[in-house]
């Protein structure tokens, strides 16, 4: 049994956008038996057949848009990373689809939003995906809750892989792939989303649509990754001067930006879990967000640089949306040009950060989803206006005069959260090092993961053509 | 005394000339993809309605070193190998080398072969 | 005229899941005439209209994601091969799409669903797309019915292009392309879901979404044609042993495929034909099946050859996505991770066993849509619990109690539908190759199909650069 | 504040079809302001409310589905010119859509749907994106409106650029592409879609998705640009013979055009800016047009030169889609065939008119855009057989016995605004010539703008791998 | 006697050097894709905001086996075709080659060219 | 006179060798990628479930132009600095050049270089 039955949302007065709130206070198995053994009720009234059917083929929709990020993701690593890895890549990001979506219905799910608190909402377990046949009731059907949750939960794993690419062992990736979906993320889903202790706090935590919860998770464990491994061979000079080390297709890397912009249309609006007039909305900020982030990291660059560099530009598309993910629903719109555009501006100062400590991070994950998810998740106590159900008031935000509160609640919430991800993480990829290894051998390395880890080449050649395998760069 | 005989091929010969090469006992070869200009002339081809002529086609370039009195039978082994009969074929040529050194050992001359 | 009105769904008690099996034994023109002449029906009651709207506007966007699916297809299709056939195969499947819309809308549609019975239900015969302009009625509108079954038409003759890559005739390529758009596949579908003879069983066939209809056509179809074509150059020694021919870009080859898996969503869920509380079931389903698919393939390639290969994998994930097509509304969730998972194992076998038979499918084609889209289709005779409008009864599966029945329709319906193909298939390739020739020559192989077929090569040189074409691989 | 609400229903007898007319001869900025006042009107009904919610959220996916279009103009304008140059065009792509967003939402969307008209509809101006935050209203709420415009105007910046690549400044480019987002095509929108003088003349213009003024308003801008820059390094001989440029890329061409022919879905279909049954038959005629357009461009090319080249058939399919973006809602289905047909032919011979006059165009943006898109609204006067709320009325084209009258409109809508385009874009492209400077030095030309305007190469090599640079192309 | 002329020259004056030889007569040539280190020095690139140098630039490689009495007309054309006056030019030089086959039909030597 | 000195080394050895050389003062080199058969041996690779033998390993091929009596400093100094000890670190061979020509400014023998 899980808790979906929480969003299921309450269309009178006070409203549909209260739904999540529900969720805090309520005795979850209780009420899961209560929604499901009435499922007449949905049945007897016809208009809202349409926005119930309404609402469970968006909030699917909105999943397929959040699975196309993967396709997003396999690009921009792949891009950005060289060409003799390029398969190992690839299905580093098939397998967080495939066996990353297997763990979360195995696992993470029932610890997530299963029934049966253990600890006082600080954990939780259940087994399974049991009661997804469903196909009455009302809000979001168990089947649609977990597909929408099952993208996200592919998305939190997809990101590590990028921070470690070129240099860890397929199977170690396998082991740590897995703890990270059905153990890490869903016990900080548990927290939030899931109606645990951060929820229950006086004063709640917002992010709305996972700034924090998804892209942070990401973002601290890539951390923990790269820095478990340590840089790429040749990474750093003698002098500790950084030496780049291009990635292989940049048109790879814009079109996956491409792709994870429009993914994010899912994402983000979807969040909202129904189809309602609040969808909107909430998909214009997503674009003046990612626009504006894409056009101060460009511009930044620019004039740090001199000439403006292609992938920067795509990180500040990127975290310009990750900026934007937790407070989109209770921020205006103009607010929403500002935050992408800070996303925009930490994203150049964060990478360049990173590299001087050494810590390599071939595609920017850590910047991108760790920091600017951290930034976006706090600047909602700043800028927050509008009540998005998680907030629960309006003006909440200190320049709408709000105080102290917010601020204090989203610190303790994404001050608590690195120190669980980096722990777990950390012990995690500890666990690995000692055990299976982290990582490939240096020669591995440097003739490229495809051939040793996969059997072949990524870019094959023709033997009956030139008849020579093309140097693998 | 060492020679270096260099042939330039079709591409889909290699695996053949290889394996002769190997047959007979070659130590190894280094292969180079090259772009052939010749007799075998221009061919013609169109892109978005316009036509234009390409002048180059694909060749390997084969560079084997070995002792004098072996390059003669190397050259014959490779032009045996490699030929089709159709203009383009490509060149065997051999020329003289002072010195040769096996980096791993540091062995000279026919040593390093 | 053509019979989408059997389509039209009814929203009493019998309800909605029952709309397929109208089309049995109904006299369709009769039943088309009838509809169409009382479209006021559907304006009286204002709640329809939204769910009216709904209903088409979810099948066009399923559509537009089964479209998609050309681009994936294209992709993997073009990552398995050479580089020097790039151009040629994305050829192929941009003329699938076009050219196969216009032959299926000229011809192969109205054989389908056309009214006027031919030999008791086995052939029938219209003309075009008459009506599809109809913007009144109930259920899906002659224009959403054809947009959705012509993308459907699409990927049944894609596939055959992936089988037959880098040897057949671009001339030769059209005409097969024309008959199996236009006739093969029209007349599967007549039989079929066009609520022919098979759909006239005492104990009807069921494939919900097409894992046998679609997927094996093509699937048998590409078999055909690859063993008239007969294996590349090189393919295999003299020995007999394959000699791999590897593709140029597995990363082209992992991007269809999730292209595809992205696609398929619009596949199975819009094979419900409406905008419905079954569509969510269905899509988790088709995830599940999916992911099992990719992780057993791979899993089990890593076992046999010490390396997991990255196309191995996507071959898996495509294997679950075919398995489930046809069983995903009648199986419970759990059976879609079991049947998923079985395609995958299925595949691996599969794709060494038409390798020591010497037909050479460079992409997989066979195994993938052929014999896992029949497995698929069997598969409902043991996991069937649920009525799927098909099936017409619970627990129809072997597991389930349900008796022998099921399972003998769906052996008839699949060895049937093999002979079929493959006898049609057969002599339409034998006929093309005594005429037009199906083969290019030797040297045109050697060289690739680029140049001599369509101009130039597909990854072009800059003559103004370093000058020299880049030798072709 | 802005005219949304003319595009609000009015779900009486006459009926959603006519919402378009009502923005015409209606006091914008009054009607705003009275709605707005009245969202109660949306809330008492609940019918409508799911109604409500269905148009908004099909517009935004619409929406969602033209952004993507900008990958796959990426993808087209990448694949059609020279790997030195990849980094650039797809940097373009990025920016069109980041930059162009900001800059339409900040003055474009302004001047072509805000309140007070200057000389009489000519002109108008409005500050920004204010009221997008409202969730209440009737028909489509200001933020999806925005966001659906806003995706369109991304569209005709992007077209711009193709036929520019390979060889135009970086800033420049900037500088260009915010004029003509920011100006040139909001007054375009202001005279057509937002009420303006087109709209309001006696027998107004037709376009009912854009073939004229969304794309040939690029194509026309595409072409001044071209000819100011003139063609690049070694395009044609000292004969005058062209010599040409292959593209490093066919099959991004062919993955770009695909994903073009998706997002089209949303782009023509999400014209109708309602969630009705009217949508349905527009995708359908895109769809039949497309498959036309592609087929007929690459028959006539295997004709004319022997082989059948594949950038040409995508240029086929991308004509037959521009064709009918501007008839879709007016002509019966099989006038689509001919109409996507016929532009299809068109794209053949334009490109080679093009190519003879020494205008260097890459992609074939002024034969796609331009010269199709203004055809495909002259079309509209011969082929109309519906109303499509535009035309406001039946049998308006010749072919139905309609009479001159339409052609005439037609005529002048085309005429004036090909006049202003190439005469605004002209003198914007003179200005920036004087000022910036329009092209890169030859020397950069012949090295690249990868690495001389943004530091790298698009594919990079691996330093610590064969060590040397790949020579570019 | 034979020799062979290898030039390393900047991509773009292929096209040139190309017709000059051909207008001379030259029966064919091998062209190679190489990289080159000299005096033209690196040049800076950035990625992501970090500088890097470098060092080898894009050169091709051409070499003509030609008769002893020719060869210094065939280098002096290339030189020709190919100077630019600036830095990264190329070289060009001749060496001696002992003999050469032509793998289509067997003719040895000059015959072979 | 004039000597050129090949070597065909591991790939990533380029960067210790061209440090060496440029640190010796050697004005330029000419570096190409080639494909080495040789005592190293083939290693299987396998793709889709089935095997393939790879006979070629990538190498990379430097080739220096020096004045006769540089030249085996030159060929010492990239044997030092390419070797690893493992099989397939390569060779350096010395051939004999007639002439050399600077391009850019038609400078001959030892002033060309
Ligand atoms: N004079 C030459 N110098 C160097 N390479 C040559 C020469 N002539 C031909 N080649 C090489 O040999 C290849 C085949 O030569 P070609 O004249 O076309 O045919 P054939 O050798 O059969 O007469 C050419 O593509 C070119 O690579
Ligand atoms: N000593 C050398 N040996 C081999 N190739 C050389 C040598 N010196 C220069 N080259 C080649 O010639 C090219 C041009 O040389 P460079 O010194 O840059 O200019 P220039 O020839 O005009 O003096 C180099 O890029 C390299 O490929
Ligand atoms: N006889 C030869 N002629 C030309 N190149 C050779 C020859 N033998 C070896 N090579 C080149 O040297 C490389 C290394 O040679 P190999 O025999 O593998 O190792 P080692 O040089 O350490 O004995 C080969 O890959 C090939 O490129």
């Amino acid at each position: 049994m899980f808790s979906h039955e929480s969003w299921v949302c309450d269309d009178d007065s006070g409203g549909r956008r209260l739904k999540r709130k529900l969720l805090i206070g309520t005795a979850l198995a209780a009420a899961l038996v209560l929604v499901m053994a009435s499922p007449a009720l949905a049945q007897e009234d016809p208009a809202p057949a349409a926005q119930f059917v309404l609402d469970n083929l968006w909030i699917f929709l909105a999943g397929v848009l959040v699975f196309f990020m993967q396709a997003g993701f396999a690009l921009v690593e792949a891009g950005l990373t060289r060409s003799k890895n390029v398969s190992n890549i690839m299905m580093k990001n098939l397998m967080d689809m495939s066996a990353g979506v297997l763990a979360f219905a195995l696992v993470g799910f029932g610890i997530a939003f299963g029934g049966g608190e253990l600890l006082g909402g600080w954990f939780g377990f259940d087994i399974g995906i049991a009661g997804v046949e469903q196909t009455e009731g009302e809000g979001l059907l168990p089947a649609t809750f977990f597909f929408f949750q099952a993208a996200f939960a592919a998305t939190a794993a997809t990101i590590v892989s990028g921070a470690m690419a070129e240099r860890t062992k397929f199977v170690s990736y396998f082991a740590y792939s897995f703890f990270i979906t059905a153990l890490i993320y869903p016990i900080v889903l548990r927290w939030t989303w899931g109606g645990g202790w951060l929820a229950q706090l006086d004063v709640p935590f917002s992010d709305f649509a996972g700034s924090t919860i998804v892209h942070a998770t990401g973002g601290w464990a890539a951390m923990m990754g790269a820095i478990a491994l340590g840089p790429r061979l040749g990474r750093y000079g003698k002098d500790g001067k950084p030496r780049p080390i291009p990635g292989h297709s940049i048109p790879f890397v814009v079109l996956g930006a491409m792709i994870l912009f429009i993914g994010w249309f899912g994402f983000n609006p979807g969040s909202e879990l129904a189809a309602d007039e609040f969808v909107m909305p909430i998909a214009l900020k997503t674009l003046l967000a990612a626009a504006s982030g894409a056009v101060a990291a460009m511009a930044l660059n620019w004039l740090k640089d001199g000439r403006p560099d292609v992938s920067i530009a795509a990180n500040g598309l990127l975290a310009g949306l990750v900026a934007i993910t937790a407070p989109v629903g209770t921020v205006e719109t103009w607010a929403s040009v500002v935050i992408g555009g800070i996303g925009g501006v930490i994203v150049v100062y964060s990478i360049a950060f990173f590299d001087r400590l050494q810590i390599d991070d071939p595609v920017g994950a850590i910047s991108v989803h760790g920091v600017v998810g951290t930034f976006g998740t706090l600047s909602i106590a700043f800028f927050a206006k509008y009540d998005d159900a998680f907030l629960g008031r309006e003006d909440a935000g200190l320049f709408y005069g709000g105080g102290l509160d917010q601020l204090w609640t989203q610190l303790i919430f994404v001050i608590v959260h690195f120190v669980f991800v980096t722990v777990t993480a950390g012990a995690l990829f500890m666990a690995i090092k000692r055990t299976l290894g982290l990582r490939v051998s240096e020669e591995e390395e440097r003739e490229g993961l495809d051939v040793l880890e996969h059997g072949s080449p990524g870019y094959g050649h023709d033997p009956s053509g030139p008849g020579i395998p093309s140097s693998r760069t | 005394m060492l020679h270096l005989v260099t042939a330039v091929i079709q591409p889909f010969r290699l695996e053949v000339v290889k394996d002769a090469l190997r047959d007979a006992g070659a130590a190894g070869m280094t292969v180079t993809e090259v772009s052939g200009f010749g007799r075998q002339g221009s061919h013609t081809e169109t892109y978005r309605g316009a036509e234009y002529e390409v002048d180059f086609v694909p060749k390997l370039k084969i560079e084997i070193l070995c002792t004098a009195d072996e390059s003669e039978r190397v050259a014959d082994l490779i032009v045996e190998a490699a030929r089709t009969g159709k203009i383009g074929d490509g060149k065997v040529w051999i020329a003289p080398i002072g010195q040769a050194i096996r980096i791993r050992t540091g062995e000279l001359g026919t040593e390093a072969v």
